[in-house]
């Protein structure tokens, strides 16, 4: 039994409940959150899995990962920020 | 003698982490509502990513691959509460109020206000 | 083992490409999208596409995110749902995948060598790669030598899609002639924390992107994935500091110029091959030692598609991000 | 190897499934941006069958690993098509969806039954 293969299928079925997660619901934010666990989930897992095929030079993806993944979240608040200013406004409008 | 040890350490590490991990994944899952939730999973996250890279550092030894494993937890120790934060606060933005004790369901499938 | 990972990777694709299409809810079907996104760059990663997982990694977790919300932010974020053709469509549906099944059985299996996919110009693409480039990554060597005019072919069509969106969404907001007054509104700017982090971060992701460009001869990397990530970069100084910001940082023209002057650079490279007596697009013209004039010819094109797609994906956000000031 | 075979066949199902899936939502939804998700999940199934094709048994990614012999490789042409085909990917689909944009500015809906019975 590997280590690596160990911790890869905890990170697999962690994987599975965030799924579940964000097909559960119940708020849309609850989706987010999924997102999140499963982004940093895929950056441990490509780490691990890169180690299980013996070329870790492969980190690069990890990386990748690691550096990006926050953008998409902080888009999501942007959205949300913008239109609750939006809807104030129209609010103030009427 | 000093590469069973560095295994044995790393398989501690590893499990650890790989236990941290599914305990963030299962409190996502069961507990009741979604500021709990949030907590559970981004708190776990943090220490499971240090635990595993720790552990996959050791078995790197001193290459450049223990490097881009540092600098990988480095920047996921930053952006993983970072995203956290932005989540939890667009949450209460859209009015999701962080209630104790009681279920809150009635937010089903409501696009945020 | 890791086969087995493989099918639970595949079995959770399938559950969210049906989730996406379920709901109705167009948020929550980008965030899945995103889900789907990483899901297909694990399986990719898995299947030994390192170089077409790092590109999954670099446009689908902050570029499609980030140009879905824009949308939505200028549409709508909820679809009606309608019941009108669903059983023509449950019909059509189930007997293509029956019959695409059915024909999957004379496929030749996963992994087997003797597949005819493998035996036609790759082998030759893999053995001479060392001995005409002499750099280890064959995926760039295919891309940009062997291959380079497909490449070119698909620099010109992001080129083109870029051109498209900004005809399409250039024209002023009908019925809308209000300034914008709430602009120093937008942006995270009273967020502390991701302000922080972000200042932080952004360099790291333009340098991570740049090692990427240029690393891209040795390790997974090259043109597209690199401009995808400092496109990412920029754009999460967009979202910081508000869009005006970044457009004063890398204003429009910079962008375009950065569009067309990397179509131009590619494009240029193999009619300076062809001057100097080669054919289009062979570059061992261009030195004196044939590899080393393949392998500079290399770092020019893929400089080149770098800046079109990093402008490309850029001019989109703005084009969308802009707009959606504007109305 | 029974396993591997049986699993070779796996990705080709996933793949048949995933393109209807994606299908299925460009003829039976009519909301616009629902139809464009649609479209780049059927995309992303074609480019899952071209890298099940690239793999070859025991092989790794098609990278030379320096002072490593007898290496074998896995087919790097359709991970050069899918690598460009990405990028692409994004690029039309921003096209798609600066065209229904412009469609609610100019029928204020993006359901496609509505904006017909605009017409």
């Amino acid at each position: 039994m590997n280590m690596y293969v160990v911790v890869a299928v905890a990170i697999l079925i962690t994987m599975v409940l965030a799924l579940i997660r964000a097909l559960m619901g119940p708020s849309v934010y609850d989706r987010v959150l999924a997102v999140n666990v499963f982004g940093t989930k895929t950056v441990l897992f490509l780490s691990v899995i890169a180690f299980l095929y013996g070329r870790p030079d492969f980190l690069d993806l990890a990386l990748a990962y690691a550096l990006v993944n926050m953008v998409g979240i902080l888009a999501v608040l942007e959205f949300v920020q913008n239109r609750s200013v939006k809807s104030s406004e129209e609010a103030a409008d009427d | 003698m000093i590469d069973l040890v560095i295994d044995v350490l790393s398989w501690i590490l590893l499990i650890l982490g790989g236990s941290c991990v599914l305990i963030g994944g299962v409190g996502g899952l069961r507990l009741p509502n979604f500021y709990t939730r949030i907590h559970a999973s981004s708190l776990t996250d943090t220490m499971g990513n240090i635990l595993i890279f720790l552990g996959l550092m050791l078995q790197a030894g001193f290459t450049l691959a223990t490097l881009k494993l540092f600098a990988v937890m480095l920047f996921l120790l930053l952006t993983g509460p970072t995203a956290t934060y932005a989540l939890a606060n667009a949450a209460l933005l859209s009015g999701i109020k962080p209630d104790t004790g009681s279920t809150n369901d009635d937010n089903t499938e409501e696009s945020p206000k | 083992m890791i086969f087995i990972f493989a099918v639970f990777l595949l079995s959770l694709l399938v559950i969210t490409a049906i989730a996406i299409v379920r709901t109705n809810n167009l948020f929550s079907a980008v965030m899945l999208t995103s889900i789907f996104s990483l899901l297909m760059a694990a399986n990719f990663f898995i299947l030994d596409a390192a170089d077409v997982a790092l590109t999954e990694a670099a446009i689908g977790a902050g570029v499609t995110t980030v140009i879905f919300l824009c949308a939505l932010a200028l549409t709508a974020d909820r679809a009606k749902p309608n019941k009108e053709r669903r059983k023509v469509a449950y019909g059509a549906v189930g007997i293509l995948a029956s019959l695409m099944i059915y024909a999957t059985f004379d496929k030749p299996p996963l992994g087997d060598p003797d597949a005819p996919v493998h035996q036609h110009v790759a082998p030759w693409y893999i053995e001479k790669t060392p001995e005409y480039m002499d750099f280890p990554n064959i995926v760039t060597a295919v891309l940009s030598s062997f291959r380079g005019y497909d490449t070119l072919g698909e620099v010109f069509v992001v080129f083109a899609a870029c051109i498209g969106v900004l005809f399409i969404l250039g024209v002023p907001v009908p019925g809308n002639a209000k300034p914008a007054p709430m602009q120093q509104k937008k942006g995270l700017h009273h967020h502390l924390i991701p302000q922080v982090v972000g200042r932080l971060i952004i360099p790291f992701i333009v340098l991570f992107g740049l090692y990427t460009q240029f690393h891209g001869e040795y390790g997974p990397g090259g043109g597209f994935q690199a401009g995808a990530i400092i496109a990412t970069g920029i754009i999460l100084y967009a979202l910081l500091e508000g869009e005006s910001k970044a457009l004063q940082a890398v204003p429009r023209r910079v962008l375009m110029g950065m569009v067309i002057g990397g179509a131009l650079l590619f494009g240029g490279v193999g009619v300076i091959c062809m001057l100097m007596g080669g054919n289009f697009l062979d570059y061992s013209v261009l030195a004196a030692d044939p590899v080393w004039g393949r392998q500079l010819g290399i770092i020019i094109i893929e400089a080149g598609v770098g800046m079109t797609v990093c402008g490309a994906l850029l001019s989109i956000f703005h084009a969308f991000a802009s707009r959606e000031r504007a109305s | 190897m029974k396993l591997l075979e049986l699993l070779g066949y796996f990705n080709y199902w996933v793949f048949a499934i995933v393109l209807t899936v994606g299908l299925y939502a460009v003829i039976s939804k009519a909301n616009l941006i629902k139809k464009l998700i649609g479209l780049s999940i059927f995309q992303s199934a074609v480019f899952l069958m071209y890298i099940t094709m690239d793999k070859v048994e025991g092989g790794t990614a098609p990278i030379i690993q320096a002072g490593v012999e007898d290496q074998v490789f896995s087919n790097p042409l359709p991970q050069v098509l899918i690598l460009t085909a990405i990028v692409v990917g994004v690029s039309t689909l921003a096209l798609g969806l600066a065209m229904v944009v412009r469609i609610k500015e100019s029928y204020g809906t993006i359901e496609e039954n509505e904006i017909l019975d605009a017409d």
